[in-house]
Formats: structure tokens, C-alpha cells, sequence
């Protein structure tokens, strides 16, 4: 029972990191390719660490997992913040040209 | 200390002398200090050479397992004729550069002193210990330590061509030790085993013992700059400081050279065909004659200098083919000639170039007579690279030309012959335009500007080049020492 | 039916050509560098999948990590160099006849390499049986640590000296021709920087000295956790938390050589106890082993940093 | 099975990188291709490693692991040589072609 929901779970991640990698590639411009990745992203990999968690079961993989998703989490958070003001920088170099 | 002790530190001392001491001179930022401590250095190793290679003829080649574990899983220290010959050439190069170079550095401004001190240490560590080394693995990782002290050593003359000639040089060196590993790599797969000692009493033929030892030979070649991948030598070589084109001619493009015999002769024996050793053999011929003629034609006296070390390392590849212990003694004797007539050649070079500014052949007009000791070095060393008798390379090349002849293989005694003739050649363009071109110059700015070459930088280059002709009267006594554990069998020298 | 455990390494592989041919073939150096570190990132997988995990680390940290960080200098001096409007003109490319050749060859030399590759791996050889047995009883548990700081500490002492070598090569032309830093402080630092830093640096560091510390046990050892080092080093240099100098301070060049240092000396006086040398003594081979392999952790840190730098010392600089 | 496609796919890998070395003129990418090659000699020998018979073979980990501190210290001294010899390059773009020769050897 539990492996079925685990599962489905991670397919649910897995859905979501292709649709946020499907959106990377297809959307026109840099903030709709960060919008794309950071939401569906997140979202999948949170779902993935609730499926492996629920397929671990014990309390330290739990620990783990809860660890490594906050970790790229943050991690994601910064990176897609130094990108839009990168961005941000360029358009308004752009303009004042 | 008994002869047992001895045979423990030396090669110790051989490899973690110049290592310790080129951290040293990093951590103080030693100058002159630097240069005492390493001809100490220098010596003690000379004086404790000679009755190590005592202990060696004695006691037959040395094997030393380093952690004291099993053999097969240590890495071990080995020590045999060829071995003993280039530790001996290591140490006598380094003492005598190290003298030179002290001086040289103290002219140079802006002084690299900072850097060359320890990577000239660094580069004599990883020598010793790629001739000590009886380990694939372990010759790789010596053959980078070789690699990175030496393409740093090129950009120490400044400026564009410099760098671009170790951007060449880094790029096939990087290369080269790629497919060596892909070598080692087989060789593991296939036998198991790293340590050259025991792969030679285990090999039995295979294929893919073949392909390693191919792939190894690749390998090195592009890092000895054999023909046809030497194309970086030259202009490395040239553009390199004096006394690193020295060390980089004499020693790091042999070392290379030196690990296509090893591997070919001890270790991988049974892996080669006859067929293999003959073109081996044209390929060393080729060397040999298209850089002599390339030397002939060159208008700097350092790229004449630089394509003749392609030529000379052709040579070593005759003994592939012959594969007799007179041909492994000549071809022994022939890397000691070369290394000390090339070394006594880029030394004297440097001195005229620091005299003349520049090192156009077409210069040298009327040096003769204000810089004669290095005209006259030129001579003795060109003399000994030639093989004209009394020199070190006549007796290298008599040894050569006889075995060829007794293995019935006519054809690399022409060989031999020719590559003589046109080295000769060479010389005598570069003494010529000394000799005999109308003086262009006001004697005075020479004499003036030869007031700044001291002892230091005049004599070691003279010392080397006496040193390749005393090799001619001393070729009986070595011999025995170059046998010592020959992996060929055959005629005695 | 394939098993999906094949399944898995097939997509690895595919991955591995795809991205590798994709980087080596294509136009650009920035694309070809961000194809590269994705490259190293499946790299690491591979190294875990091969039941490699020492290596999956040290991927991550040095092959991914820190060379992507390089290449990454590397394409941000081309760019600031040609910011004058100089178009990329460099790649005069060989003519179609060699690429047709050399293509021929590649195609013929994978062939046999890989018939080659495939009928060697089955045999145990003699010195993996010996690694095996007489590790079983080491002092070392890690079986990769055993062969690295043990049988083969001879290698490894040797490959520290070809990485202070690298450095020395980079001082030498840092010192001869003078260039703008490469990262300058920025003006106004980014307000999510130092919060960023602060998590960070004790995280880093945690990590950093638990693969030291491990890795005499299980996977890690000095070359992860100095990677590891390095690269939080390298966030500070990024962020103007370290400024470089003008010259190496002594502290840092004692850094930068105590690995090799101290590990040399050890090789010399492992003749005092016995007859060979970098033997380990009866007594105490545990805490030696732990003292060098944490003076090669700071030295392996120290110099990755200095290659990424850029400069010949480092100096506190001002947070903003 | 599975051998052979990590043999096949090391195998191609070492003649992708040669084949780049071979046609790219860039030096980026010239190194980057080396480094491809080296690392399918890397992935050959963790492959011996891993299919030894009687458990995983330690000696190529430790090989690898030195392979690729080596790597990347010859990588990290190209990429500061080459972006050197580019500041260099645009130096002589600028003073012009007559002085090219001025720093021979010495």
C-alpha cells in the first residue's frame, strides 16, 4: 500500500520537474523560463522527498530528506534571484543605450 | 653505513632531498641560500653515487618496495644499468645548471628567482623519481610532475611567443599523458599488475598488452617530441630561458624517451614483433634525418640547438630494432653524450645571447674572438654530438654502428652514419658565421657587455662539454654499469 | 523484459555521449562550459551507479564543482575581453577532407576500444587479491582511503606535488604580466548575499570537515573535504569577502605546502622504524595518518582556491 | 550487458574527445575535449573496478581519484596560461606587428 503511494508520489514529482523543464524550453523569456523552473521545480522535488520519505519510514531518512529539500530549496531561491537582477541589470543597461 | 643502508637512502635522498628543500625555498622565499643548499645537495648525491652504483654492480639491480608492503601491491623503487646512468646524468645536469643558474638569475631583470628556485627543485625531484619509478601508475603521475615543472618553465622568458609555445607544448603534453594512461589502464585490465619488476616475469603475449604498449609509446612520444610529433619542441625549447632549455633538452623531452625503452625493453617484451621494431626503428630514422636537415636550415642558434635534440632523440629508438646489450650500452652512452653536450650547448647559447641581445646566427660574426670560451664550447659539444672521435659519441656510435652490424640490419648503420655527418654539418654552419663572416660589429660594445658574464655563468657550459669528451676514454669502464641487468640478450661491448 | 536497473545506465550513457559530444562540438565557450558541467554532474551519478561513491564526491566537489568554476573564469575573461565588439573569429576550422579523416579514425578507434574494453573486464588480478586481503585487517576501514594514504600513499604524495606545481605555473604569470582582477567587488552588494553566506559557511564547513573525517571509515578523505573548502573559499572570494594581493603572505604559503611537507618528512622518517620508506610505524599509524590527511585537506583547500583566484595572496575584504 | 555498454560508451567518449582534439581550434574547447578523454579513461578502469568478480576492486578508485586532482590541476594552469596569452594577443593587436619579435629568447 505504501509503495503504491510512493509511487505515485515521485511520478507526481517526476511530472512536475518535466513540465518545469518542458516550460524552461519552450517559454520566450528569461523571467517566464525562472517562473517555470522555480514553481514546478520546487513542487517536484518537494513531491519526490514525500514519496521517498514515505518509502523510508525511518525517523533519520525523514530528517534527511526534510534537510536536503530546505537546502535546495534556498539554494534554488538565491540562484533564481541573482538571475532576474542579472536580468533586470541588462534591460535597464538596455534602455539608458 | 653499510652498502645495504646506502642502498635504502640514496634513492631516498634522490627523490625527498629536492623535494623538502624546494618546499623550503618556497615557505622562506629563499634567494642565494637557496642556491648553497641545492650544490650541497648536488654533491652529497654525486658522492654518495658512486659507491651506490658499486653496491648495484655488486649486489645485481636494486628492487625496493615502498611502505614496506608485498611486492605486486607496493610501488616499487628499481634500479638497473639504465637506471644508474640517468641518475648519474640527473645529478651532474642539476649540479652544474644550478651553478649557472644562480648566476644567471642575479642578471636577469626582473628576477623570476621567486619561482624558478622551487620548480628547477620540483623538476629534479620528479626526475629522480621517474627513473627510480617501477610502477606504471606511478611513472604517469612523475611524467605530470616532469610535464607542469617544465611548461611553467618556458613562460618564465617573458612575452607572447613564449606563452604560446607552452600553450602548444602544455596542450600535447596534456594529450600525450591521456593516451599513456589509457596504456596503464589496459595493462591493469589485462594483467592485474602495475609493477614493471613483476609484469616482465609474468608477461605472456596478448593482444591487449599490444595495444597498451602502443598506446603508451603514443603517449610518450608526444611528450619526447619524437618524429612526427615533435612539431612543439622547437619553439618551446627556443623561447624558454637559457638555462631551462638546458634542463628541458638534456633531461625532461629524454625522460620521456627514456619510459618508450623501459617499457619496450623490459616490461612488455613479449608484446612486440619484429615488425613493430623495425618501424619503431624508421621512426627514429625519419627523426634523425628530417631534423637535421630541419637544424641546417634554421636562422636562430637556439632552434638549431632545439632541432637538433629532435634528431638525437631519434637515436634512441635504434635500439629497439637491435636489441643487444651492445646496442642498449650504446644507446646509454649516446643519452649521456647528448645530455651533456645539449646542456653545455643551450648554457653556452644563453651566454651569447646575453652578450649579443639576440640570437640570429648572423651575429656571431667576430665572437670568436671576445667570447671564445663559448665558441669554443660550441665546438666540444657539437664535436661530441657529431660522434667525431675521442668524444663520448663516437664510442656511443661505434657501439650502435657495430651492433647493427652484427644483427645483420645494415641499414641503421647508414643511418648512423648520416645523422653524424649532417649533425656535423650543423656545427660547423654555426661555427662558420663565428669564423669566418666580416666583422659587423664595434669590438667595443661586445668587450664591454662581456664583462658581465662571471665565472659562474662561463664555466659550467665548458665543464659539461669536457665532460661528454671524457666519456670517449672512459667507455671500457662503464660499460660494465650499463649491463647491469641488461633486458636484452647478445654480444658484449 | 529489461530490467529497470539497465534501464537506468542506458540513459546514463546516452546522457554522457549527448552531453559530452554536445560540449566538445559546440559552438561557443560559455555553452560548451555549462554542457561540461552537466557533463561532470552525470559523471558523478555514473561513479555512484559503478559503486564508486569516493569518486561521486570527488566528482561533484572537483570535476563538476571547482573546473566548472574555472572555465567559468575562463569565459568571463573572453567576454570581458571582447566587450570592445570584437566578433569570435578564433575557430578557423581544419578542412572538410581531415575532419573526414579524423572522423573515420575516431569511429575505427571506438570500435576496438570498446571490443577491447568489454573482453578485459571479467579476471581478478594479482594486486587487487592483496589489496583485498591485507586490507581487510587495516587500520584504515575505507578500502579506497587504505590504497591511497597506505599502498599507494607514494602517488598521492606525488600528485600534491604536481598540484602546488600548477600553482606555481599560475604565480609565475600572475607576476610577469599584469591583468585587472577578475572579480572585482561589486558596488552594492546583493541584499540576499550575506544571509546566503551565513547559512552557508557553517553548512560548508560542517560538510567539509565531516568528509575528512569520515573518510578514513567510509567515502571521503582529504580531496573531497578540501574541494569542498575550496569551493566555500571561492564563494567568499565571489563575494568580496576576500580581496586578492599583491604578494602570498607566509601563513599562506605554509598552508599551501604543509600537506606535502609534512607528508614528505613522514616518508623520510618511516626509516628510523624500518627499512622502507612511507612505512607506518606499529604505534600511532592512526593518529599519523590522521594528522597528514588533515594537512593535506588544508593544503588541497588552500590550493584550489589560489588556482581559482587568480592572485598571489588573499585579504580579509570589507562586507558591506 | 551492461558491461558492454559502459565499455562501448567509454570507448566512444575517449574518441569523441580525440576526434575534438583533433578538429577544434579553440583551446577551450581543445581542453575540454582532453578532459572528456580523460575521463573515459577514468570511466574504463572503475568499470574493471566495479566488474571484478570477487568485489570491488579499491586500486583504480585510488588510480582515479589521483587521475583527476591531476586533471584538474593541469585544466586550472592551461585556463590561467590561456587567459594570459589572450591579454597578450590583444597587447600585440594594439603596439602593432613590428615589435612581435622583440621578446626572442634569452
Amino acid at each position: 500500500m505504501t509503495d503504491i503511494l510512493s509511487i505515485t508520489i515521485l511520478l507526481m514529482g517526476a511530472f512536475f520537474f518535466l513540465a518545469g523543464t518542458a516550460g524552461l524550453l519552450r517559454f520566450p523569456d528569461t523571467p517566464g523560463r525562472l517562473h517555470a523552473l522555480t514553481k514546478a521545480d520546487n513542487l517536484g522535488l518537494g513531491l519526490i522527498c514525500l514519496g521517498l520519505a514515505i518509502h523510508d519510514g525511518s525517523l533519520q531518512g525523514i530528517l534527511l530528506l526534510v534537510f536536503i529539500w530546505l537546502l535546495a530549496m534556498f539554494s534554488a531561491t538565491l540562484s533564481a534571484f541573482l538571475i532576474a537582477r542579472w536580468h533586470e541589470t541588462r534591460r535597464s543597461e538596455a534602455e539608458h543605450d | 653505513m653499510g652498502l645495504t643502508e646506502l642502498s635504502i637512502l640514496l634513492p631516498v635522498l634522490m627523490v625527498f632531498g629536492p623535494l623538502l628543500l624546494a618546499l623550503l625555498v618556497f615557505l622562506a622565499q629563499w634567494q642565494r641560500s637557496a642556491d648553497w643548499l641545492g650544490m650541497g645537495l648536488g654533491l652529497i648525491l654525486l658522492a654518495l653515487l658512486t659507491p651506490f652504483s658499486g653496491a648495484v654492480l655488486l649486489e645485481g639491480p636494486l628492487e625496493m618496495q615502498l611502505g614496506g608492503h608485498d611486492r605486486g601491491l607496493a610501488i616499487p623503487f628499481y634500479v638497473d644499468g639504465l637506471t644508474l646512468a640517468m641518475l648519474w646524468l640527473n645529478t651532474l645536469l642539476f649540479l652544474f645548471i644550478q651553478v649557472y643558474a644562480g648566476a644567471w638569475l642575479q642578471l636577469k631583470q626582473p628576477a623570476p628567482a621567486a619561482e624558478f628556485r622551487p620548480l628547477f627543485l620540483l623538476l629534479w625531484s620528479g626526475l629522480n623519481a621517474l627513473f627510480l619509478s617501477g610502477d606504471l601508475f606511478n611513472l604517469y603521475v612523475t611524467l605530470e610532475i616532469t610535464t607542469l615543472a617544465a611548461v611553467p618553465l618556458v613562460i618564465l622568458s617573458h612575452g607572447h611567443a613564449a606563452m604560446a609555445a607552452a600553450m602548444r607544448y602544455l596542450l600535447f603534453a596534456l594529450v600525450g599523458s591521456i593516451i599513456f594512461l589509457l596504456g596503464v589502464a589496459l595493462v591493469y585490465a589485462q594483467a592485474g599488475l602495475l609493477s614493471l619488476p613483476l609484469l616482465q616475469e609474468q608477461a605472456e603475449p596478448h593482444p591487449a598488452l599490444t595495444v597498451a604498449l602502443l598506446a603508451m609509446t603514443a603517449g610518450v612520444a608526444m611528450k619526447a617530441a619524437l618524429f612526427p610529433v615533435h612539431a612543439w619542441l622547437p619553439e618551446a625549447h627556443a623561447s624558454a630561458p637559457s638555462p631551462a632549455s638546458a634542463l628541458l633538452s638534456a633531461l625532461v623531452a629524454k625522460a620521456a624517451a627514456y619510459l618508450i625503452l623501459r617499457l619496450w625493453m623490459g616490461p612488455l617484451e613479449a608484446q612486440w614483433t619484429p615488425a613493430m621494431a623495425q618501424l619503431m626503428g624508421a621512426l627514429g630514422a625519419a627523426g634523425i634525418i628530417y631534423a637535421s636537415i630541419q637544424a641546417l636550415r634554421q636562422t636562430r642558434l637556439k632552434r638549431v640547438i632545439a632541432y637538433s635534440t629532435v634528431a638525437q632523440l631519434g637515436y634512441l629508438l635504434l635500439l629497439i630494432p637491435m636489441a643487444s646489450v651492445l646496442a642498449w650500452n650504446g644507446v646509454i652512452y649516446h643519452a649521456l653524450t647528448h645530455g651533456l653536450a645539449k646542456a653545455a650547448l643551450f648554457l653556452a647559447a644563453g651566454n651569447l645571447i646575453m652578450v649579443l641581445r639576440d640570437d640570429s646566427l648572423r651575429n656571431l660574426a667576430g665572437c670568436d674572438r671576445v667570447l671564445s670560451k663559448n665558441i669554443l664550447v660550441i665546438g666540444l659539444a657539437g664535436v661530441a654530438i657529431a660522434g667525431l672521435p675521442p668524444t663520448g659519441g663516437f664510442i656511443a656510435k661505434w657501439w650502435l654502428i657495430s651492433a647493427a652490424l652484427e644483427s645483420g640490419q645494415w641499414w641503421w648503420a647508414v643511418v648512423i652514419g648520416l645523422g653524424g655527418l649532417l649533425a656535423a654539418a650543423y656545427i660547423f654552419r654555426i661555427l662558420s658565421y663565428a669564423f669566418f663572416s666580416p666583422d659587423p660589429h664595434q669590438e667595443t660594445p661586445i668587450h664591454q657587455a662581456q664583462g658581465q658574464l662571471t665565472r659562474a655563468l662561463v664555466w659550467p657550459p665548458v665543464i659539461l662539454a669536457f665532460l661528454a669528451i671524457a666519456l670517449g676514454m672512459a667507455g671500457g669502464l662503464l660499460a660494465p654499469f650499463l649491463e647491469i641487468a641488461a633486458p636484452v640478450t647478445g654480444a658484449q661491448a | 523484459m529489461i530490467e529497470p536497473g539497465f534501464l537506468l545506465d542506458l540513459l546514463l550513457c546516452l546522457g554522457l555521449l549527448g552531453i559530452a559530444g554536445s560540449a566538445v562540438l559546440s559552438r561557443g565557450q560559455f555553452r560548451a562550459t555549462v554542457l561540461f558541467m552537466v557533463f561532470g554532474l552525470l559523471m558523478a551519478l555514473t561513479w555512484a551507479r559503478l559503486q564508486a561513491p569516493d569518486l561521486a564526491l570527488a566528482e561533484a566537489a572537483i570535476g563538476a564543482g571547482l573546473t566548472g568554476a574555472l572555465l567559468l573564469n575562463a569565459c568571463k575573461a573572453t567576454y570581458t575581453r571582447r566587450q570592445a565588439g570584437e566578433a569570435a573569429s578564433q575557430d578557423d576550422a581544419p578542412g572538410t577532407v581531415f575532419r573526414l579523416v579524423a572522423a573515420g579514425l575516431s569511429i575505427l578507434l571506438a570500435a576496438g576500444l570498446a571490443w577491447l574494453m568489454y573482453s578485459l573486464t571479467v579476471a581478478d588480478g594479482p594486486a587487487a587479491a592483496m589489496a583485498r586481503s591485507e586490507g581487510e585487517s587495516h587500520f584504515l576501514g575505507n578500502p579506497v582511503t587504505v590504497v591511497l594514504l597506505d599502498f599507494r600513499a607514494y602517488d598521492t604524495l606525488l600528485e600534491m606535488a604536481v598540484l602546488l606545481l600548477a600553482l606555481i605555473g599560475v604565480h609565475i604569470l600572475i607576476r610577469h604580466y599584469r591583468l585587472p582582477d577578475l572579480h572585482p567587488p561589486a558596488p552594492v552588494s546583493p541584499p540576499m548575499l550575506t544571509p546566503l553566506l551565513t547559512v552557508a559557511t557553517p553548512l560548508m564547513l560542517m560538510a567539509g570537515l565531516y568528509l575528512f573525517w569520515a573518510g578514513s571509515q567510509s567515502p571521503g578523505g582529504a580531496f573531497q573535504s578540501g574541494a569542498l573548502l575550496a569551493a566555500l573559499g571561492v564563494l567568499y572570494r565571489l563575494t568580496g569577502r576576500l580581496v586578492p594581493t599583491g604578494t602570498a603572505s607566509p601563513g599562506l604559503r605554509l598552508i599551501l605546502v604543509i600537506g606535502l611537507a609534512l607528508f614528505s618528512l613522514f616518508a623520510c622518517a618511516a626509516l628510523i622504524w624500518s627499512s622502507a620508506p612511507l612505512q607506518y610505524p606499529e604505534t600511532a599509524a592512526y593518529s599519523l595518518v590522521l594528522l597528514i590527511e588533515f594537512a593535506l585537506t588544508l593544503s588541497i583547500a588552500a590550493t584550489l582556491l589560489m588556482l581559482f583566484s587568480g592572485s598571489l595572496g588573499l585579504a580579509r575584504g570589507q562586507t558591506s | 550487458m551492461t558491461v558492454m555498454l559502459y565499455a562501448t560508451t567509454a570507448a566512444t567518449l575517449f574518441a569523441l574527445g580525440l576526434y575534438a582534439v583533433l578538429v577544434r581550434t579553440g583551446l577551450i574547447h581543445r581542453l575540454l575535449a582532453a578532459n572528456v578523454m580523460a575521463t573515459a579513461v577514468f570511466l574504463f578502469l572503475i568499470l574493471v573496478s566495479a566488474e571484478n568478480p570477487e568485489g570491488v576492486d579499491a586500486i583504480p578508485q585510488a588510480m582515479v581519484l589521483t587521475g583527476i586532482v591531476i586533471a584538474v590541476s593541469l585544466t586550472a594552469f592551461a585556463l590561467a596560461l590561456l587567459r594570459y596569452l589572450q591579454a597578450a594577443d590583444d597587447e600585440e593587436d594594439q603596439t602593432g606587428s613590428q615589435d612581435g619579435r622583440q621578446n626572442g629568447p634569452d
